[in-house]
């Protein structure tokens, strides 16, 4: 076998390569020919071929996500926007947060655990290159039917993954969703975001510059792992009497990964690192070629100095491996031993494996020849860009002419009683404290709010009590009738379970699932969603700070609904301030805060009830959101409320059921004059929130209300055990127990 | 003066800076022991905290058990200075006998993250003395191999001899035998639990009950008042 | 009653995370001359009934579908003397 | 080289939650006639030099003292062939 080094890549201008079998298309590969002004290498055709792909180039996402940059409001919260491995606020008195939402779909589905795992893996070194520790995780969950026996494989399997690494770690897991429905049944989504804190000055950047400077790699050694692609490459190229036997699944390590989170802050506690890059997708084609395209200068790289577990690797093997945690540094070089002594404390392997160059090339050697030689530019940052054609769908109508309005109502109070209990208990409502139990909540001992409350909150300076507190929401059902609005109504939720828990929305990340880019259909369901979440975000004032596109979520022709799933941000001054879900004192007043319209289309209630869906997404008025939150984040800081819970799916008794199981105490609700007791009930209108009052601040908070704007209608007192709907229904709090309570266990326990 | 509590870093140690914290705002000083080194720095006291040290592979506690500290804190501990394990830090203390009995995958398998009442069955220990025998608390309990296990002799000697310094209360979460949330050695100065005292120290985290602050009062008293 | 055994271990080329940990345990404690550790699983199945060919047909395959989880595991199933 | 293997098994009176739950899941999943089912570890070492009484006297001290915990654990140590 002979090596395929540049030089015979230049004198075999006609050797077959299978940049089909890498993905590449056609146009592609002649491009990376006319780039390189030959045929590439084999390790060259290994690097363009990953870095190229869907997943690393947002090829056919690029020219959307503009959007989030062109439409970026005005704030002086940004220190570091779009385009490195996360966005980082300015969060007050130094502090500086980073915070990201990724997928893990497709892997998740293959191997639960595993997938699910390196998924929290991943997310959480992105936070890592930031200079950040990590302080807290959540996990946007979306599972096929909760009844399927195949969600009986992927979800318990995930949920571990997510616990056994997370908590592994030493990550509180703060929040997250769970959301069942039969769209989902081939493709499942493990959406994982994660938080880190740091002070404004130890901000990292993903370049490399300096010329002389070394690269350090570091962490896991490199192994076989998901590089099917590259075995197709090294076995029917190159070698064919190798067997192609490579992992597509890669397996985690989260004790190596609590290593490398505790050797790199040191590191950086120490000011020893010019640049940094996680190793994720595309590996070392990936590290390599970012650090060296955002530098100013070239690199040379050793391949032969790259630790591997498994000798057998072939070079192409070596630069496409995903094995995971681990971690590329740029050193001085007279910081590097130092560099290496922190490594080696913490038992973390650690070999200098090349060095920033004057040029402005990336090469790449083995066995002392060199077989890759480009400008990292080309791989990494200038890859193809597609305007792949969209198009409304011709369903689109008819789907949105078919409302709920035609569904049955529930003609009196036992009914309402009877679909209380069935919505309360339904998969997508029920409590999910089975799953969350699994997680570490307190670890790190700064957790002021866990699930199930509206946002996660984390206190990150002991002596002020500043906090941040992170939401994360997506609603494909709504999505699915208009992406447009759907994408805008994930935000407004999340905004509002940022407010609700008392903290200001800051700054915003995404996790956009969506089906195949090569159907018009989706293609436009993703524009309309970025259109959709950009103008949103505008309008609010939260800047898009990062995040991430998972698309082929599509089995055949059924594509997943789409899922804009969106993470806010957001800060409070004291999380003493906090304010929780639950209705804990007697005798409060619950008031109801926004406009509810009859708005049942796309409801939890017509899923559960009649497994509908059809009609127009509830109305979006984003100016509403704003003032719904400035009141709730004002009576937050001013002790007028002591519970708050934001509205969304399954409506105003939804949230009351919560906050009573919560707190541990009934409610009295009357439904206001002239309201129809179901529509008060179920609607789902967005922009509101229900608040318990201390009576001593009835007028205060009412007046507040009143002076800005906000409608707001006292419905109740809490008090007894029982939830009592005034001249309808009335159910005891042990009865709404078992029926939230048991219907997760009872399908997966 | 006050006593200097030292806290135990091995790798994969999560709880260490939580306890220092709970171990200031007890009011003592908290000193870092990192588990390559034998040398205590002469603190009054030591705590295993809780985490995943060493991924909790092979067992629990099974790897760090031969940490070079290790061998000082079993010297020491014999000699009578105070140690506490949490969680990680029980298993520990198991693995190196200093405390009998072993830990195991919870009964359910899974990993649970709770509320736990428990029941401080001994409030003679160096670690209990702020609180009173019988006394009921609440404090979070995190841990997939938090299953206390150990012959019926064993157990019958723990018993008679009021080593079972707590007991699970309402729920047993785990599957431990007779309920046992913790214990200690018959001189009262080595003790280890499952559930994390240090994660319940300030009125508004995690559970926001200061129901844990007690084993840091109780052994700062006894070693500033010895 | 028969005993049945399966070993279940990860394949060559997956990371064993544990294996390596035991691994790099071992010269610390003064174990010399140990080149690679694997931990894998190790079933005790008791079987009614005669083990013959369609038996140990069954147990394959519930190890198979079951008890390894072949994506990351290899399995050996054998009966126990 | 040669593989010794260490098979570790919780001790018969231990509760084996892991192995319950295997056998509980064997007839749901159309297995009949497994009457036990305990999960135990199994530890494939790749020993340098050869496998003789003093190497094999090493591994089992290394079982004993960390590979199994004896307070709840059994182990067997042999040569893989
Ligand atoms: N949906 C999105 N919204 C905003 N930014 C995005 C989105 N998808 C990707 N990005 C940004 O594009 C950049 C490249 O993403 P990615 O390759 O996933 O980063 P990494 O490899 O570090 O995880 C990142 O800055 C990321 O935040
Ligand atoms: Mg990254």
């Amino acid at each position: 076998m002979t090596l395929d080094t540049v030089k015979h890549a230049a004198g075999t201008p006609d050797v077959d390569q299978p940049w089909a079998e890498l993905g590449l298309k056609q146009e592609e590969y002649e491009r990376v020919r006319e780039i390189l002004g030959r045929r590439p290498t084999g390790a060259e055709l290994a690097m363009y071929s990953v870095m190229w792909s869907e997943h690393c180039s947002y090829k056919s996402s690029k020219v959307h996500l503009r959007q989030f940059g062109e439409k970026a409001p005005e704030t002086d919260a940004l220190l570091v926007g779009i385009g490195e491995n996360a966005g980082v606020v300015d969060v007050g008195n130094g502090y500086a947060v980073t915070f990201k939402v990724e997928s893990h779909n497709h892997p998740s589905y293959v191997e639960p655990y595993q997938g699910a795992a390196t998924g929290v893996g991943g997310i959480v070194r992105d936070i890592i290159a930031m200079g950040a520790r990590p302080v807290a995780v959540v996990d946007p969950l979306r599972f096929g039917a909760a009844d399927h026996p195949d969600t009986k494989r992927v979800l318990p399997g995930v949920v571990a993954g997510i616990g056994g690494y997370g908590n592994c770690l030493g990550l509180p897991n703060i929040g997250g969703e769970v959301v069942f429905d039969s769209c989902y049944q081939g493709n499942p989504l493990v959406n994982a975001g994660a938080i880190g804190v740091m002070r404004h000055e130890d901000i990292h950047l993903a370049k490399a510059s300096g010329a002389g400077n070394k690269v350090i790699l570091y962490g896991a050694r490199t192994g076989g792992d998901g590089i099917g692609g590259a075995s197709i490459l090294a076995s029917e190229t190159f070698d064919d009497s190798k067997p192609s036997k490579r992992p597509a699944v890669q397996v985690g390590d989260p004790f190596q990964e609590k290593l490398l989170i505790e050797c790199t802050l040191e590191a950086f506690a120490e000011k020893l690192v010019v640049g940094i890059q996680d190793l994720g997708a595309a590996g070392l084609s990936c590290a390599t070629s970012e650090l060296a395209s955002n530098g100013s200068g070239g690199m040379r790289v050793e391949l032969d100095d790259v630790p591997l577990r498994d000798s057998t690797l072939s070079p192409e093997e070596i630069l496409m491996s995903e094995s995971q945690e681990r971690m590329c540094a740029v050193v001085e070089p007279e910081k590097v031993d130092r560099f290496l002594e922190i490594c080696e404390k913490w038992d973390v392997t650690a070999t200098v494996i090349g060095e920033v160059t004057d040029g402005d090339r990336l090469e790449i050697f083995w066995h002392g020849e060199k077989i890759v030689d480009v400008d990292p530019r080309t791989v990494a940052h200038e890859g193809p860009v597609y305007e792949r054609p969209y198009a409304r769908p011709e369903w689109q109508d008819t789907l949105q002419a078919d409302d709920a309005a035609k569904l049955a109502r529930p003609a009196n109070g036992d009914e309402l009683r009877e679909q209380v209990l069935k919505l309360v208990g339904s998969p997508n409502q029920a409590s999910k404290s089975w799953i969350t139990s699994q997680y570490d909540h307190f670890v790190q001992g700064n957790t002021v709010l866990a699930s199930p409350e509206d946002s996660g909150m984390i206190r990150i300076d002991a002596e002020s009590g500043l906090g941040v507190a992170l939401a994360t929401d997506g609603n494909g059902r709504f999505a699915k009738l208009d992406p447009y609005h759907g994408a805008q109504l994930a935000l407004a939720e999340s905004y509002r379970n940022v407010a609700a828990t008392g903290a200001k929305p800051l700054a915003v990340s995404d996790c956009l699932n969506f089906g195949s880019p090569e159907d018009p259909a989706v293609m436009w369901q993703f524009a309309e969603a970025i259109r959709g979440l950009a103008d949103g975000c505008q309008q609010l004032g939260t800047p898009v700070t990062g995040g991430n596109v998972s698309l082929y979520n599509q089995t055949g022709e059924a594509a997943i609904h789409p899922t804009p799933v969106v993470a806010v941000l957001g800060v409070i001054d004291d999380v003493a301030r906090r304010t929780p879900v639950a209705f804990a004192e007697e005798g409060q007043l619950l008031y109801l805060l926004g406009d509810t319209r009859d708005e049942l289309s796309g409801s939890a209630w017509a899923q559960v009830i009649h497994d509908h869906l059809g009609g127009l997404p509830p109305e979006v008025d984003l100016e509403r959101e704003r003032l719904l939150a400035e009141i709730l984040i004002s009576a937050s800081r001013d002790g007028m409320i002591d519970a708050a819970h934001d509205l969304s799916d399954g409506g105003l008794v939804q949230a009351l059921v919560e906050s009573c199981l919560k707190g541990g105490k009934g409610a009295r609700v009357v439904i206001p004059d002239g309201q129809d007791p179901f529509v008060t009930l179920f609607s789902e209108s967005a922009g509101r929130a229900v608040v318990s009052v201390p009576r001593s601040e009835e007028l205060r908070f009412t007046d507040m209300c009143g002076a800005r704007g906000l409608p707001v209608t006292r419905i109740g007192v809490v008090d007894g055990d029982v939830l009592d709907v005034q001249g309808q229904f009335s159910i005891p709090l042990s009865e709404l127990r078992t029926a939230h309570e048991e219907t997760i266990p009872g399908i997966f326990g | 003066m006050t006593a200097r509590i030292g806290v135990i870093t091995f790798p994969g140690t999560l709880d260490d800076r939580d306890t220092q914290r709970a171990v200031r705002l007890a009011g003592a000083e908290a000193v870092p022991l990192w588990h390559k080194d034998k040398d205590l720095k002469q603190v009054d006291a030591v705590v295993l905290p809780g985490g995943f040290s060493y991924g909790d592979y092979l067992r629990a506690g099974a790897i760090s058990r031969f940490s070079p500290v290790m061998d000082t804190v079993i010297e020491q501990a014999k000699a009578g200075m105070p140690v506490l394990g949490i969680c990680n830090g029980f298993q520990v203390l198991t693995e190196t006998h200093l405390l009998p009995g072993a830990m195991l995958r919870n009964n359910h398998l899974h990993f649970i993250c709770r509320d736990q009442k428990l029941r401080v069955e001994n409030a003679g220990t160096a670690w209990t003395a702020d609180y009173t025998a019988g006394q009921e608390i609440n404090i979070p309990l995190k841990n997939i191999d938090g299953r206390y296990v150990a012959d019926e002799r064993t157990l019958d000697e723990l018993e008679a001899e009021g080593r079972v310094a707590f007991r699970y209360l309402d729920v047993n979460p785990n599957g431990s035998l007779r309920d046992i949330a913790g214990i200690t050695n018959a001189a009262g100065n080595v003790v280890g639990l499952m559930p994390h005292p240090e994660h319940a120290v300030e009125p508004l985290i995690g559970t926001g009950r200061t129901d844990g602050l007690g084993f840091f009062t109780s052994i700062l008293k006894k070693l500033v008042n010895a | 009653m028969a005993r049945v055994v399966v070993d279940v271990m990860l394949k060559p080329e997956i990371l064993d995370p544990q294996g390596q940990a035991v691994q790099r345990a071992l010269p610390r404690l003064g174990f010399e001359g140990i080149s690679d550790v694997r931990q894998g699983k190790r079933f005790e199945l008791e079987v009614e009934g005669p083990v013959d060919e369609p038996a140990l047909a069954r147990i394959r395959e519930m190890a198979e579908t079951f008890l390894a989880n072949t994506v990351i595991e290899d399995f050996v199933v054998r009966v126990d003397s």
